[in-house]
């Protein structure tokens, strides 16, 4: 059958969705698009999907538009959508759940920068043990270019003795410990179960 | 186990669903085994624990209770008594020696027909799997 | 001593072409007390009926099994026959030879014989112990009890009382009329509500057959169909309706005025009052919150604590014919019903629970009935369309669809069916108010499924030119004089900001409150949002499984007036048909208890599902249960439940079915 | 629930920087009111906002240890940071799951409890409860403030276990008590842009902006805040606001402890006014409150 370029074709269940879905324990397609998530979402207006339009591409399984998007690093996880969602699905929950499932992936440009600040700000207290605004306002600027960013309220943060200028440390905490241990038993879990991410 | 073993069914049948669905599996032409005699009753909820018990004790090798689906009951709640009773009793019949099996409580509606035949056909294969009542 | 008769029928071939008959019959003559057995070709047919009659007048027989079609089949035509020849009808058993024999085992000769033997056998065994029942006749009270004065109640009761019967209609406030006084004009057509609505009020005053009891409320009813006895609580008016000539004097002087329930907040009302001009009666009552002498009283009665409040009376002053009556108090009236019909509406969802939406804090989010108050002539602006904050005329309108409909997270998961329409009706009356009017309406869905509905959405569109925009929204806030709408237009994914100068929420409908402790008090069931639950949803809408007692109307689900009417007329046509016998004949198949065992446990009680068991003292000073026969319906589950086996099931006794299991084995 | 004037506090990473102020006048304020503040030993980051974004288990285990040290407290655990609140109480919620719990557990070799006696609170709450204690000194006559939660606080409902989710009321009570007058105004839950603060500068720049507009037209003098990231956005980042949106807000963001220590009559120093970027002296002057 030769089918125009453009036609979506629907493939309601796709191991994609299945994650999302187990994520959130719920079932997408409870979802009847009223749009009250993007109505009440306050950074929807510069998502490339908009909350409910991420929903319909689970419906429908349309992974390429949700891997490619930015929309959920956009997300500001503030739960909006999931307080007021009619349906009671937990939109915020789906968001955080394509992040989990696709922060192994190879970024997107658009999300390039979104996944660099969550790298960097893990690190930031990876050693620490805990977040270092300034390094990590630093290291963000230089390896994502932005390097005049926020530099307007800098002079004024060190003069109020608010940025410290150098890591704050929570001492004894066996921080880098944990860290190895998630990993380890990440990678036992991953080998007993092939993990349900696509 | 002899092959021409005959389980014999009591079957307690109330009369708005699961009698009418035993009717309709006939005016339907749905055929199944003949080892169920059927006793009908108003209500499965009018099933006194006794009955159950009184065709065990006479040598039933299988009792089973039907009323209508959860919440169709014609007289509003009588087959969740029914559904409690039952599952007071069957604790009772390890009791008596007798395997759970044995005691089978099935939702049967008016329209459902097919369904009363495929009940009886089940439960009398299971009968028979597990053979004759060791008395 | 028994005397069975067995009669085996061929059923053409139907049984016959399965079983070997004369097998049969020769089995049933060995069967214990069968004097006779012998078979037919047709036993249902003239003849097969007169063969069984003949058979019983020579063998002097007193019990009869037919062995035949299902009892569900030609149970009633046998006991015809059977009483034919004199013998109480309830004397049969039918053994099932077909549908549950012959049918479903013809691929077995030999099986098919024997259990259609056992079948007559275990008929056998039931009909020696079968003891003659003979069915009770209950009078009818050809009185019915209307409860609810809306349209619904109203239709019903007109309807009622032209077939010639009394009706009494109770009203829990202080006049009939319900929602639809209150609206507007009516979609799809657009005519004036209170113009079709009063005429039917007057009619329903002035009516022979009805006597309208407002301002009262049901406090219990017994008895059962035919036989209903209903305490009704009359609400002290503190006015004396029989001496009030509804002057109206004293409504205009009385200084103490209080927000007006029927314009919803809306506009104030005196508080001595008739909630509307057309109200009927047309006679006020005193609203005992607010009432300035009563708030005095009650301060003499707290030892006049503070301040001393004025003592008003300016009504009885100036009351023409002395009607105020201070002393009122509440009073109990005992009425006798043969047939009660439930139509006690609904109200509109109250919006203060969506927060999101400024959860009622913004004066200028109002609901679709006060809209309607709003336009209304006879409304507290005068039909002037206003905004409650300022006064200032309305240019912008957004409109939220599914407000307390639709929505899981509200606890309201059903479409309330009326708003999408009423909504188009807003747009379309708002645009004729003011062309100058903007309307945007956010819906999810719009639901015109009914006569002239979608050309009614399409008029909205064309004519009133409203812009629809799919999208449920998030948040109204305010913004200097506008409320702001946040919302995504869905069908171009877009989030979009709508500021208006008023909102309308399309508020859905929901139960009166205390519909379920009414249906309670009447022994019929409610679902979870407390709608009242029919007999069957298709084919008994406005039955309930309580006989003599009717559902209609919007306490039944969401309704629109012409369904409300139908179901009216419907409920009406049921109580005229119960009314159309002078008594009820009621199945004998009734639970019994014997006395002398019941220990008074009373388990019996908790588990009828009619309360049709209640318990009573004997003359030893012990408690027993009782059965009011009219009441049961049979289904035996008392029985079960009687631990001292002192209830037993006429027709079905325990030693009945305990013998036909023995049968099996002897 | 334990203890009602004893509790174990996660200061959270700002304490130590951005939120100096913050953290000394929670201090501050428990002491005057006799609320003692056990600090966890050697707490480290809750992770928010990027650990549950690309690691679940780690987005976990890092709250369960700071529960852990509190359990070990056998106190409830306060956090002064929304989101250090809202990532505590969804882990404690996480851990009921006992597969999650048991993961969890074998990272931090210690047995997490499957129901522990302690709870999770928000300063705001524990400051609630301790209200009437406060010695009104110097009542906020005619100060009028919009209370701001954010968006965290109250969500998600059932898990937060906070208050109405729309429309919370415990910040407006505590003004009340200090004699000010909380004003109405619909945005007292919506988001402020959050961490997007390095990200998307241009997000929260638009959503803090909307949120001081939103303020200033209910008639405020100034915001109560309960969480450093919502502080830095609104206060610090006001100059960038008024640059980008040729606005010039000039509301002064104060921390529900400075203004509960002001109107307890605590030495003005000590409050650390000058921390802030938008100086509340001149406000509080016309209102004769310093």
């Amino acid at each position: 059958m030769i089918s125009a370029v453009s036609v979506i074709k629907p493939q309601p269940d796709t191991k994609f969705r299945s994650f999302v879905e187990a994520h959130i324990g719920q079932s997408i397609s409870q979802c009847y698009q009223c749009g009250k998530c993007t109505a009440g979402c306050p950074v929807a207006y510069t998502m490339d999907l908009t909350p409910r339009r991420v929903i319909r591409a689970l419906q429908l399984g349309m992974e390429n538009e949700l891997e490619n998007s930015s929309s959920m690093w956009i997300c500001l996880s503030c739960l909006t959508c999931s307080a007021r969602c009619p349906r009671e699905i937990d939109i915020a929950g789906v968001m955080e759940a394509l992040r989990l499932a696709t922060a192994g992936n190879k970024p997107s440009p658009s999300q390039k920068k979104f996944r660099l600040f969550h790298e960097l700000f893990i690190m930031s207290f990876q050693f620490s043990g805990r977040a270092y605004e300034l390094g990590l306002g630093v290291a963000y600027n230089v390896l994502s270019g932005h390097l005049l960013n926020m530099v307007s309220i800098i002079p004024g943060m060190l003069r109020r003795g608010k940025l410290a200028c150098l890591p704050h440390r929570g001492q004894g905490s066996d921080i880098q410990g944990i860290f190895n241990r998630v990993d380890a038993l990440k990678r036992k879990n991953n080998e007993q179960t092939q993990s349900s991410k696509p | 186990m002899e092959l021409t073993y005959e389980p014999r069914i009591v079957g307690f049948l109330c009369n708005w669903c699961s009698y009418a669905g035993a009717d309709l599996a006939g005016t339907s032409r749905t055929n199944y085994p003949a080892n169920i005699r059927i006793i009908r009753v108003p209500c499965s909820g009018r099933v006194d624990p006794l009955f159950i018990v009184k065709a065990f004790q006479l040598g039933a090798d299988g009792v089973l209770v039907a009323g209508c689906h959860p919440g169709d009951c014609h007289y509003s709640d009588g087959n969740y008594h029914t559904r409690r009773r039952v599952g007071l009793l069957r604790p009772f019949l390890d009791y008596l020696g007798l395997d759970k099996a044995r005691l089978r409580l099935e939702w049967v509606s008016a329209s459902e027909g097919k369904r009363f035949s495929e009940v009886v056909l089940s439960f009398t294969d299971t009968l028979i799997k597990m053979g004759p009542r060791s008395s | 001593m028994a005397r069975v008769g067995v009669f085996i029928c061929h059923c053409g071939t139907n049984i016959s072409g399965a079983m070997d008959i004369t097998r049969v019959v020769e089995a049933a003559r060995k069967m214990p007390m069968v004097v006779t057995a012998s078979d037919n070709k047709y036993t249902c047919s003239e003849p097969g009926q007169a063969s069984v009659r003949q058979a019983i007048a020579d063998n002097k027989l007193n019990r009869v099994v037919i062995a035949a079609c299902s009892p569900r089949m030609h149970e009633p035509t046998f006991r015809k026959a059977v009483a034919a020849a004199g013998l109480n009808p309830y004397l049969l058993e039918i053994a099932n030879i077909r549908e549950q024999c012959s049918w479903v085992h013809a691929h077995d000769r030999k099986k098919a014989t024997d259990k259609a033997i056992e079948l007559v056998k275990i008929a056998v065994a039931k009909v020696i112990r079968h003891e003659p029942l003979y069915p009770r006749e209950v009078p009818v009270t050809k009185r019915a009890l209307v409860i609810g004065g809306g349209i619904t109640g109203i239709q019903a009761a007109l309807d009622i009382a032209n077939a010639g019967h009394e009706v009494v209609l109770l009203e829990q406030e202080p006049t009939i009329g319900g929602r639809m006084a209150q609206l507007d004009k009516t979609f799809p057509t657009l005519d004036c509500s209170a113009c079709i609505l009063t005429p039917k009020m007057v009619d329903v005053a002035n009516h022979p057959n009805i006597r309208l009891i407002t301002y009262a409320e049901i406090k219990e009813v017994r008895g059962f169909v035919g036989n209903f006895k209903v305490e009704i609580m009359q609400k002290a008016r503190k006015v004396d309706h029989t001496k009030c000539t509804g002057c109206g004097t004293c409504w205009q002087k009385c200084p103490e005025k209080s927000p007006s329930e029927f314009d919803l907040g809306l506009g104030n009302r005196p508080s001595i009052y008739i909630p509307f001009a057309q109200a009927v009666p047309a006679k006020p009552v005193i609203d005992t919150d607010h009432c300035r002498y009563i708030k005095y009283l009650q301060w003499v009665a707290d030892g006049e604590q503070g301040k001393k409040p004025p003592e008003c009376r300016i009504c009885e002053k100036i009351c023409p014919t002395g009607s105020i009556a201070w002393d009122q108090e509440p009073q109990t009236i005992t009425e006798e019903f043969g047939a009660v019909v439930v139509a006690t509406g609904f109200q509109v969802y109250d919006h203060r629970h969506y927060e999101e939406y400024g959860g009622g804090a913004y004066p200028d989010v109002i609901s679709g009935m006060q809209l309607e108050r709003l336009m209304n002539a006879s409304g507290p602006t005068g039909g002037e369309i206003i905004r409650p904050s300022d006064g200032a005329h309305p240019k912008t309108v957004a409109f939220v669809c599914c407000v307390g409909s639709r929505d899981q997270a509200k606890g309201r998961t059903y479409c309330s069916k009326v708003c999408c329409m009423y909504t188009a009706k807003h747009a379309i009356m708002l645009k004729e108010h003011d062309p100058h009017v903007q309307c945007y309406i956010f819906y999810i869905d719009v639901r015109a499924g009914g006569k002239d509905f979608e050309e009614f959405y399409l008029r909205a569109l064309d004519d009133a030119g409203a812009i629809y925009i799919k999208g449920r929204p998030s948040k109204i806030y305010q913004d200097g004089k506008k409320m702001i709408v946040l919302v995504e237009h869905a069908l171009m994914g877009r989030p979009i900001e709508v500021a208006a100068d008023l909102v309308v929420l399309a508020t859905g409908m929901e139960p009166r409150t205390g519909a379920d402790r009414l249906a309670q008090k009447l022994n019929i069931s409610y679902n979870t949002y407390h709608f009242l639950v029919e007999a069957h949803p298709k084919l008994r809408p406005v039955e309930t499984q309580t006989d003599g007692i009717f559902v209609a109307g919007a306490c039944v689900g969401p309704r629109d007036i012409p369904e409300s009417v139908a179901q009216g007329s419907a409920a009406a046509a049921k109580v005229v048909g119960l009314f159309s016998r002078d008594a009820l004949v009621t199945d004998p198949v009734t639970s019994v208890v014997n006395r002398d065992r019941c220990i008074g446990c009373l388990l019996c009680i908790a588990v009828c599902p009619y309360k049709a068991i209640d318990c009573e003292t004997t003359r030893d000073k012990r408690v027993v249960a009782v059965v009011n026969e009219s009441l049961c319906k049979g289904c035996g589950l008392c029985v079960g439940a009687c631990r001292p086996k002192a209830v037993d099931l006429r027709g079905f006794t325990s030693q009945q079915i305990l013998e036909e299991v023995n049968s099996l084995w002897s | 629930m334990i203890e009602t004037d004893r509790y174990a506090y996660y200061p959270g990473c700002c304490a130590k920087a951005s939120a100096k102020e913050y953290d000394a006048t929670t201090r501050l304020v428990c002491q005057a009111l006799g609320i003692e503040l056990v600090e966890l030993e050697n707490w480290v980051c809750c992770g928010a906002s990027s650990a549950h974004s690309v690691d679940k288990l780690l987005g976990i285990t890092l709250p369960a240890q700071e529960l852990q040290s509190a359990a070990r407290l056998n106190l409830d655990l306060v956090a002064s940071c929304s989101l250090c609140f809202s990532r505590l109480k969804i882990a404690a919620h996480e851990l009921k799951n006992e597969n999650i719990r048991n993961q969890v557990s074998e990272i931090l070799n210690e047995k997490i409890p499957a129901n522990p006696r302690n709870g999770v609170k928000h300063l705001l709450q524990v400051l609630e409860s301790h209200m009437d204690k406060i010695p009104l000194k110097k009542p906020l006559k005619d100060l009028k403030v919009a209370c701001y939660y954010g968006c965290l606080l109250g969500r998600p409902k059932e898990i937060a276990e906070f208050e109405d989710e729309e429309n919370p009321q415990v910040m407006d009570k505590i003004i009340s008590r200090l004699g000010g007058e909380p004003v109405e105004w619909g945005f007292k839950a919506e988001c402020c842009g959050g961490s997007h603060i390095f990200t998307r500068q241009d997000i929260v720049l638009k959503l803090s902006h909307r949120l001081l507009y939103q303020a200033k037209q209910a008639g405020a003098d100034c915001l109560a805040v309960v969480c450093p990231v919502c502080h830095s956005n609104l206060d610090a980042m006001q100059k960038s606001i008024d640059a980008e949106y040729k606005d010039k807000v000039d509301l002064p963001a104060l921390y529900i402890t400075q203004l509960i220590g002001l109107a307890a009559g605590l030495p003005v120093k000590k409050l650390m006014f000058d921390k802030l970027f938008v100086d509340p002296i001149p406000l509080l002057r016309r209102k004769g409150l310093v």
